[in-house]
Parts: structure tokens; C-alpha cells; sequence
């Protein structure tokens, strides 16, 4: 989507409506981490919290071109793709801070944020074992003939592990309802890409399956959008999986306190500079679907909604030690 | 109809396959015509009556597992299988990562009514086709295990195992399948059954008496609750009764009833097939030193294979795996001291 | 000097570098300039010292451990480690059907000096970043498993388990590191010991006595060491005085220390961070109850996590972890029942 | 080496003494398995076997073009590859009959034969997990400046494995002193490699990890060995790992009494008209390097190694029960 009058293009077959929701997700998702990295920094929220910073435009265009019954599966950094599936952000938020209005009751932490009657799974922070699940969760579709398609989000990272050898492979063989995207940020935590693979795409990696690949400008949400509903409209219409690379940046540390010092400065302008919220701005105003009192309308109301939510997770309960035992098996109680 | 267990487990599927589309099997080498049925003739057949549910895998057990979870979490009921227990190992992170644990992170939103099944046993192929993996599954929170010795519970259980909204995972033994062909086991043990025409469940977390003694407890599962009923044959002749006890499930364990027995006896040999360090074995063991001591009139025995791999050697197997003579043997020096 | 225990690993393992051409290390994250030094600091540095000797590898849990199995069999002392111990799980099959049975499979030819180091604890992160792995290894021959709960064990410890001929698994507890900067943890416990100049081995398979008494055998390790040590105060306060065994090893176990103990006190409670099924404490128990029940004055105790995954809300974290007034009142519970 | 004249070129480079060394080995491996198989059907072998018939070429070819510090890991079908890198065949038999005179004393059998003071890791049974443990020898080798090569034998099925992905990309990442040689003999087990692989050629795989990759043709034992000394040559010379696949077929059931029922007449037979035995002798013959009379001595030598051999294994031994003890630790005795 470079070139200018493509992209017009483009936003006028996505709709000024559809093309604004993702405009408003993407805020959604940078004010909500912002304010969670504060309060991390703080000392407010438990636990450990990766963020997804840079990142928005990949879980947005992905989220945006699914269909109701569509199942994703994340990975340690969830968040994001969370609020653009459309969990609640407090239900998000309240399971940060392990409540039990959480979407997991508390139970799962930033790590395992889901709901799977939204059409998210838990989120494996085990990285590269989300791909083989998603590969069932589309085996289970294509084995009760449903229109539905199973994706799933994991980093560079996770190219290298042997989960997503196995994974790729059994989709492509099968021909599963499956797209699986990968986020490529450049660094699997401190680690660059360039020193784990030798290779220029992840995407590349699809040939050794026979399956379709295509790459994406993972800080253009609108060209994430158009490549994913692709890929979904094939894997959707019996055409088979797809490996979607979106080519992206985290501006948040890896995870906690890290402050990125493994990253040169000018990899960091040179992403910043690009940035993804910033870019989908440009184009809508360009193609006039947003004003300036508009955008701040959705600036203003978003960042409502994260008070709201944090609000909520504040002054939500705890869930009751008793919980402790709930919700292992189905059929029988703890064993002691 | 009398029935081996390989044909019990493949009667047990075939029924919830022919009753529940949602049941599928995933394996490598389940339902190539002309081939095997698994590792253990167990699928045999079923491709012709079930032609999209009967999946071959790539050898992939990560995948097989991962795939099994996923398509669970979302109403299926799939049974993965592994050829050999020891590959379970190759797709550990799946089974105790995410099958184990997935129901629980939802805050007990998602159902993984899934089955895994892993043939185990020391049976001449050396150290990497022989591992009994039942006390490495036994940390694992979030699985149920179980662990048929008969036809008639490889049955009942299997297909508990099936309908269960739980993760099953199903030990097998390749001495007790009695397969037929070219797939036949040497050194197999005879442990069919008559199996009634109706449909029947054994219960997930229930062990059960096999026969009555009151001078000890003797228990086991798989292989090794054969062996213990040739050595309390054996003993019986000798003036020792043994209440012998099949565990059927090795989790939950029914501590319950080898309470009852011991309370009876007062004695317990606990017997594994695999080496005893972090065994089956010692969960039995603290089971009953935690809780009922005081009927204890002798210490508690395990028996069972030394810490090591298993050898590939003959002889050496032979010496690896409690025999029924070295069970009784214990027992025998058990009484004798109490 | 005083140091941490991330730091005495740091400091067994340079050493360790400095003398021996053959020692390296092999992880993901462990050597980035900028970075971390691992998960938790322990390499922090080491990069710039031995270049070619701390090799960053890609999230390839299976190929870390393969690679070292394979480098130790030429001879080379690789230090392998996972950046979270749940993630031993994706190079299960590497390390239970590889690394620990190598030797074994080759007649005792193959000689495999590796190390495996791997961080456990309840540490706030949900069910995939919390288990404690030791029962699982536990039930693996031919591995060595041990456990430093303060920095003197753990330079002592790993220097040990580096110089060791036989494949060693380190396990290190995440709110012991005491680890500096972005790294800091939560809710760490000081563990910090005076390091003697001089090199110092501590035994592998050897427990220690952490502090005397004659009522009670109080056992853990890691994390739960410390919390039976303040349990223990807490008692001593109200008369009864804990025998406090830190296992340090978790295999070999040092039964023998623990017999002593017990025969001395005449009680046991075991102490575990993990679940109780199948676990460490199993063992334990089974190994007190089959030598010398006759020195039980009481029944043997075992307090552990529940049977479930680790939960990640605070509070139920907390309840889920086994503190040091729940051990004491379970002591005080088991003192005056007998 | 389809064409006469090159295949003249090649044999002259590899001159008498080496082809008929080759020629010798094939010889050796298919009188020794088929002697094997007749003994194992009679009940006289204890445990399984995985028999090597039809796949000679590919250890012959590549274990020839080895030096004497190389070291080769194997597989559960691993007799060939043990005869090839030169372990004493009665060894070989001794251990197959569990004897104390065996490569592993016993404790090993069929599945784990080897002796690393002969360059041959115990083979490894669990299908992939030996390209990952190659990879480590390799990277012991580059560690300590040695000129040395491990080369990791598997079959197309292990290519599914996520060792086989996470191994080759290590190897490739650090550069290492690796040959993977992937002998693909189009099944695993039952299972045809059309029904798990989407891809052609396993070696296409190699391109994810920007490794080099070639294809042989496993019924030719020089073509392997041209093939593999290239690739070895190139791993000592610092020229990095190479996935080098080659074409076979299994002539044997897959174990023990396996009929092969799942494989097609044509196949079978395609394959056997290429038969590699009879390639070498026709190849060897035609450039004069093999006489009828010396073929009939070659023959009847291997004939006689393999009835020593297994007069060996039937007369040795086997280990005292004490030994179950022996062998796993190194620094203490076997805790009780
Ligand atoms: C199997 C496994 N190994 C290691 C880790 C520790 N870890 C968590 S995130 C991470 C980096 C992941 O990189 P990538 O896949 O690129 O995802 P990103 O963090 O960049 O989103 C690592 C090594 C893990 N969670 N799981
Ligand atoms: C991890 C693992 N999974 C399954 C098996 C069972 N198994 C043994 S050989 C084999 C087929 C291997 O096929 P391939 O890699 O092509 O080698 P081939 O037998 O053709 O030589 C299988 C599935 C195993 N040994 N290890
Ligand atoms: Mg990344
Ligand atoms: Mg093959």
C-alpha cells in the first residue's frame, strides 16, 4: 500500500465505518497499554506484563476481517489481540489484577487472557504450542463442514520452535480453515532475528509445507486488513491455511521494566517513525473519513473506556480462595 | 464375545465413533490400508467405517497432541495416540503446558474431553520402547490416567474415557494387547475377556479387588497385577492370602479402597513395572503412611524395576521387570519378619 | 564475599569458564549485549568475557538440550539452560530419552558432563510459568537433580554439577536469585551467603541440617527451605524444636540423613512448593515409612500445593503456596496428636 | 550420473581400491540383513528389528566419504550405517543377540547400535531427536577448532518432527561442521510420504534455514558418495551444514514381520529394477574395476564374515545380572 491512490482504493472498499473501528481499536489498544505500563511501573499490577506497544495494526487488521464464530489463539502478549477481538477491556483489565470479574475469574493472569465465547482461546504463553491448537481448533471446523477459521497470532520467536514445524506442516496437509500470522517484531526478547535466522522472511518458511504465504506491512493496519481477509476468505472457502508475516516493531520492553538496550536508537525511530497509529490517521484524514474534532471525540472516549476499566478491576472482588479449587475438572473435585 | 485388548479398546471406539461424530482418532499409522492400525493393530479397520475420522499423522506428536487439544477445546472428542509411551515425551509441553492446565487458565471456562493413548512396558526393544511413563503423567494436575488390564476393563474404561469431559490419558500394555498378525507381541500374557453385548462403563478413579486374602496387600496395575495374581496363586499354596488390587486408575488414585485392604491386612507390596524413584509406588506408599499407620504390622514394600533405563539384554530384562516369583519372594520375607 | 544467588552462579560458572576450555553455556537470551543474562541475570557479563562460550540460541528448547547432549558426548561441559522451568517440558524427550539414557544405551561408554538449569516457584505468572518440575525428573534415571536454596549452595552446588561426569539438573528458585535491575522479582527472600575465596565443591546427593531439634523433621528445599526455617522459629517459640533438612539434592536423596533424623524426632513433615500427587514429598515419605516405621511416634505428614495448576490471582497464589504458618500449624496439628 | 561417460569419470576419480570397497560394504550389509530377517522369522533374534534392505547405497556412499574423527548418528534402523562407519560386524550381531561382546555390551541392542570410539553414536530411536544431538557434536567440533564432521542419518518421516526443524535451523544459524543426510525411502512406518509432506523433495525444507541442500540418488552408491563428499568436504572447510536427501526404498517390512501390504506391486518392483547392488556390479563391471571371479570372492568372503559373525553373537555370553547396575552414572553407584 504504498502507493497513494491504492490506498484510496482500498479505504473506500473498506468503509468509512469498518476503516474507523480499527482506527478506534488501535487507540484502544496503545491507551490501554500505556496506562497498564504505568501502573505497572507503580507497582499496581501483579504478576509480569508484556506489552503490545508498536504493535496494534497487526492484531486490529487481523481481528477486523474476521466473522463471529472465528477462533484465535495469542501468545505471552495478548492484550492487544484481546481488545481487537473485542473482549471487554475490563473483563481484560479486571484479569490483570486477578479478579474475579476477570475473563478467566483471575484464574489466568495477563499471560492467559481469553474467552472463548468471544472467540478467543486462552492465550499459550508457551511459546510456539499455540500453532499445533489452532491447527485443531481448525481440524475440529473442517470436521463438522463449518465456515469457520481458526487463527493464530505467535512472534519471529516462534518460527523457531519445533511446534511450529509440526503445526504448519499438519495444516497444510490437511488443508485446514487456519490462518497464522506471524507478528514479526525483529527480537524474540532480547534476542534479534537476524542472529536465529538466516533466512530474510519468516514467511519464506511456508514453502517447506507447500503452503500460501504472503507478507504485510505490519504497521499498516489497512494493508494487514486487506491481506488478512484474504487469507481468511481462502482458508474460509476450503482454499487452506495460510502463513500471514506482518513485519512490525514493540516499542514496550519485552516484558516488566526491560528498557529495550539490546535495540539500536535508530532501529527504534526508524519504527517509531512509522507508527502504526499515526499512519492510519494520515489515511483516513487524507481520504477526509476523519476530522480532527472526530479523532478527538475517539481519543476522548477511549480514554474513558480505559478509566472504566480500570476502575472496574480496581473495585472488583477477588475470587474466593475456595476458587482455588474450581474449575480443573469438569466431572469430579480436586483430588486431595 | 470373548475379546482381546486390542479388540476391547477398537470395540469401545468403534461404538462412540458409530454413536458420537465428534469422536475422531489421530495417530500416525492408524488407518493406512494395508498397514497396521497403530502401532498395535488397536484402529484396525476403522478407515473403511470411518473414512474422515480415522486420521494418519505425519510423525508429529506435538502436533498430534496440540491438534488433539485444540479441536477438543472446541467440542470434539478426539483420541491422539503415541506408538510408543516414550513419545509422549515428545509432545510433554502440549500434555502438561496445555491439556493439563487449559481448563484451569480459563477459570473453568473451556471442557477438553479428550483421550490419549501411549502403549507402555518393557518388552525387548530396549531403553527407548519401554519406559512405563505413568509417574511422570502422575505430577501432572488436570489429567486423569487410567490403566486397563483386562479386556474387560480395556472396555470399560476406554470408553469412560471417551464420554469423560475430561483429559484421559490411557496406558496400554504391549504384553496384554494380544494383537494378531504380524503385529503379535512375544512374550504376550492372555488377558482377554468375556465382554457383555451391552454398553458399560468402569469408573474413572476406581480401583478394584481382584482376590480376597486377609494376610497382605498386594498392588499393581497393568502387567504387574497379572504377575501379582500368579505370585498370590503361588503364595495362597503356601498358607499367605493375598487381597490382591488392580489400581485401574492411577489418577485419582482410590486410596479408599487399598485403606479398606490394609486395614484388613496390615500389610502392603506395592508393585511398579518401572524403576521405583518418583514412582506410582511412593504416592501408594505416603498414601498409606500419611493416613492409616496404625494398621500397619509391617513396614510397606515396594517393588519395583531398578533406577535405571531399561537394558536391552535379555537376561538383564528379565532381572529389570518384579517377576511373579521375586513378588512372592518379598511378600514371603514380609510375613516372615512380621 | 556477599552475593546472591545469581550472583554465585555467575560466579561458580565463570570459574568454572575460566579454567576449563570445555565449559560453555547454551540458552536463549543469555548473552545479548544490552540484555538480560538469561531470565534471570545469572549470565549477565559473561558474554563479553567468553565470546564464543555463551552461545545465544534461538527458542528452540529441544535443539538446546540435544546440542548439549551431543556436545557433552564429545567431551565439552555445556551448561544448557530454559528460561522458565515449565519449558524443560519441550525437551522432555532430549532429556529423559536422550541425555539420561545415553550412557546407559551405550554399555556405559558415552560419558555425558552436561548441566541443565532450569528457574521454578509460584512466582505471580500464571499456570505456564510456575510449576515446580522436580517430581517429573524425579522419576528419571539417570539424571542428577539438585536444588540450592542459598548462594553458598548455589556456587558450591553448580560448580559441582559442572564438574560433575553425569548429565546434572539445576533447579533455582526465582524469588531466590535476588537478581539486580530490570530483573528484580517481586517478593524475593534473601538468600545471600558469604562466598569463600577459594573454590569449594558442595557434595551432590548430600541434604544438610539446616538447624536442630528434637521434636519435629521439618524437609524442603528451594523456596520452601526458607519457609520451614521461619516455620521453625515460629515453633521454637512455643517449644517444640524442628530438625530442618534442606535436601539440596533431589536425587540421589539423602535418605540417610533424613533416617537420622527421624529417628531422632520421631516426626515428619514434608514440605513441597509443588502438588502433592506425585511428588518429591512421595518419595520421601515412602522411603521413611519402608526403612524405619518403627520411629514414627506419628503419622507422616506431607503439606504441599493442591492438586491443581498454579493459579494466577494474588490471593489465591498465596493460598496456593504453602506459607510458613500454614507448615507450623500443620507441626503444631501433628505435636499434639501424639 | 545418468550418463555413462560421467559415471566412467567419477569411478576412475574414486578409483579400484575405494569402489570395490563400496562395492564390498553394500555386499555386507545385504547378506547381513538378510540373514538377520531369516533369523528373526525363525524366533532366534530377540526383540524388533529395523532392516536396511533396498537402502544400502546411502550408508555405504556417505559413510565412505567420512574420515577416521568423523562421527555419524543413526537411527532405529541402524544396521547398515554401523557396518558402513565400520563397527566390527560380530559386534554388530552380538549386540542385536544381546551379548556382552555387543557394541553396547548388550545393554543397546538393534535399535541403539554404535561405539563412538569408532566414530558411531549409540543410534537413537526416537525418530528425529539425533539431528538436534548431531548439531551439539558438531558444535564441539567448531568449539574446539577440530576438522571434524557429524553427519545425522534419518528418514522422511523424521522430517515432520520439530527436532528436525529446530536442529537444522542451530546448525545452520551457528554455520556448523553438519551433514543431514535425509535418506527418503517415501515411507514412515505405513505411511506414504504424499499423505504427510506437501513438498516434493525434503531437501526443499533446507531453504527455511538458508541451508545448503542437494538430492542424491540413494540406489547409487557412487552418485551418494560424490554427493556426500561434497557436502562433508564443504562442512570441514568451514562451508557450513548441508541437508542432503537421497532417493531410496525399503525392500524390508518396516519391523519385524511387516509384509508391506501398504505399499503398491509397481512400486516395489520400479525400485528393485534399481536395485543398488546390482547398479554398483554393473557399474564396476562395465569400467573393468569388477571381474565374475572377483565378485564370486567378494561373495563368498562376506558370506563367511556374516556366519563368523553370527557365530560369534550365538557363542558369546551374555552380561552377568549384576550389569543391569553398570553404566549409567560414571561417579556413583546406581541409587537403590
Ligand atoms: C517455550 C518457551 N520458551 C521460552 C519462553 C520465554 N519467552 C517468553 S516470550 C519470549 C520471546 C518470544 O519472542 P517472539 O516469539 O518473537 O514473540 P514476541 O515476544 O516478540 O512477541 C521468550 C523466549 C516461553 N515463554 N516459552
Ligand atoms: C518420536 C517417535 N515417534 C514415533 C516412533 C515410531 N516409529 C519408529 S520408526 C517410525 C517411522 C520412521 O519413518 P522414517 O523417519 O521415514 O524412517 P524409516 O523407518 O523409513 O527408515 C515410527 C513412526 C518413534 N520411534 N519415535
Ligand atoms: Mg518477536
Ligand atoms: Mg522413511
Amino acid at each position: 500500500m504504498s502507493n497513494g491512490s491504492e490506498a484510496a482504493e482500498v479505504l473506500e472498499r473498506i468503509g468509512a465505518e469498518r476503516a474507523l473501528g480499527m482506527y478506534t481499536k488501535l487507540v484502544e489498544i496503545r491507551r490501554f497499554e500505556e496506562r497498564i505500563h504505568f501502573l505497572f511501573l507503580e507497582g499496581n499490577v501483579p504478576g509480569t506484563v508484556h506489552q503490545y506497544i508498536g504493535q496494534e495494526a497487526c492484531a486490529v487488521g487481523v481481528c477486523s476481517a474476521l466473522s463471529e464464530g472465528d477462533v484465535i489463539a495469542s501468545t505471552h502478549r495478548p492484550h492487544g489481540h484481546a481488545i481487537a477481538r473485542g473482549l471487554p477491556m475490563r473483563s481484560i483489565a479486571a484479569e490483570l489484577y486477578g479478579r474475579a470479574t476477570g475473563t478467566a475469574r483471575g484464574k489466568g493472569g495477563s499471560m492467559h487472557l481469553g474467552d472463548l465465547s468471544k472467540g478467543m482461546l486462552p492465550a499459550i504463553a508457551t511459546v510456539g504450542d499455540n500453532i499445533p491448537i489452532v491447527a485443531g481448533v481448525a481440524l475440529a471446523f473442517r470436521l463438522r463442514h463449518e465456515p469457520r477459521v481458526a487463527v493464530s497470532f505467535f512472534g519471529d520467536g516462534a518460527a523457531n520452535e519445533g511446534a511450529f514445524h509440526e503445526g504448519l506442516n499438519c495444516a497444510a496437509v490437511y488443508n485446514l480453515p487456519a490462518v497464522f500470522v506471524c507478528e514479526n517484531n525483529l527480537y524474540g526478547a532480547s534476542t534479534s532475528i537476524q542472529k536465529v535466522v538466516k533466512v530474510e522472511n519468516i514467511a519464506d518458511r511456508a514453502a517447506s509445507y507447500g503452503m500460501r504465504s504472503d507478507i504485510g506491512d505490519g504497521m499498516d493496519v489497512f494493508d494487514v486488513y486487506e491481506r488478512a481477509s484474504n487469507a481468511i476468505g481462502a482458508a474460509r472457502g476450503n482454499g487452506g491455511p495460510t502463513l500471514l508475516e506482518l513485519k512490525t516493531f514493540r516499542y514496550s520492553g519485552h516484558s516488566r521494566r526491560d528498557p529495550n538496550n539490546y535495540m539500536a536508537k535508530e532501529e527504534k525511530s526508524y519504527w517509531k517513525a512509522r507508527d502504526p497509529i499515526a499512519l492510519c490517521e494520515a489515511a483516513l484524514s487524507k481520504c477526509g473519513f476523519l476530522k480532527p474534532k472526530l479523532a478527538a471525540e475517539i481519543q476522548a472516549s477511549v480514554a474513558k473506556e480505559v478509566d472504566e476499566a480500570i476502575e472496574f478491576a480496581l473495585q472488583s472482588p477477588f475470587p474466593e480462595e475456595q476458587e482455588l479449587y474450581d474449575g480443573l475438572y469438569t466431572s469430579i473435585e480436586v483430588p486431595r | 464375545m470373548r475379546m482381546s485388548i486390542a479388540e476391547g479398546l477398537r470395540f469401545a471406539i468403534d461404538g462412540c465413533m458409530a454413536e458420537d461424530q465428534s469422536v475422531f482418532c489421530l495417530g500416525e499409522d492408524i488407518g493406512v490400508p494395508g498397514g497396521f492400525g497403530g502401532a498395535f493393530t488397536v484402529t484396525l479397520g476403522l478407515e473403511s467405517k470411518y473414512r474422515d475420522r480415522i486420521i494418519d499423522t505425519p510423525i508429529s506428536e506435538a502436533a498430534i497432541f496440540g491438534m488433539a487439544c485444540g479441536a477438543a477445546a472446541m467440542g470434539m472428542r478426539p483420541i491422539a495416540d503415541v506408538q510408543y509411551g516414550d513419545f509422549l515425551l515428545c509432545a510433554a509441553s502440549q500434555i502438561v503446558n496445555q491439556i493439563a492446565k487449559l481448563r484451569y487458565m480459563s477459570g473453568g471456562a473451556i471442557g477438553l474431553p479428550l483421550v490419549m493413548r501411549a502403549p507402555v512396558g518393557v518388552t525387548g526393544r530396549g531403553a527407548q520402547h519401554s519406559q512405563n511413563l505413568e509417574s511422570f503423567f502422575l505430577s501432572c494436575p488436570g489429567i486423569k490416567i487410567v490403566a486397563p488390564s483386562t479386556a474387560y476393563d480395556a472396555v470399560g474404561l476406554m470408553r469412560a474415557a471417551i464420554r469423560d469431559p475430561d483429559p484421559v490419558l490411557v496406558f496400554e500394555h504391549k504384553l496384554l494387547y494380544g494383537s494378531k498378525g504380524a503385529r503379535t507381541e512375544k512374550g504376550t500374557f492372555d488377558a482377554s475377556s468375556e465382554i457383555p453385548d451391552e454398553y458399560f462403563e468402569v469408573p474413572i478413579g476406581r480401583a478394584q479387588l481382584l482376590r480376597r486374602g486377609d494376610h497382605v496387600t498386594l498392588v499393581g496395575s497393568l502387567l504387574m497385577s497379572h504377575f501379582n495374581m500368579l505370585a498370590a496363586e503361588e503364595l495362597a499354596g503356601e498358607g499367605i492370602q493375598c487381597d490382591v488390587v488392580d489400581l485401574r486408575s492411577i489418577w485419582p488414585l482410590d486410596i479408599e479402597l487399598l485403606h479398606e485392604s490394609v486395614k484388613k491386612t496390615g500389610r502392603i507390596v506395592i508393585v511398579e513395572e518401572g524403576p521405583k524413584q518418583g514412582g506410582v509406588g511412593a504416592e501408594i506408599a505416603s498414601g498409606i503412611a500419611e493416613l492409616i499407620p496404625d494398621y500397619l504390622l509391617a513396614p510397606i514394600v515396594r517393588v519395583a524395576a531398578p533406577n535405571t533405563p531399561a537394558p536391552f539384554s535379555p537376561p538383564l530384562e528379565r532381572a529389570y521387570v518384579p517377576r511373579p516369583s521375586a513378588i512372592a519372594r518379598r511378600v514371603r520375607d514380609l510375613m516372615s519378619a512380621s
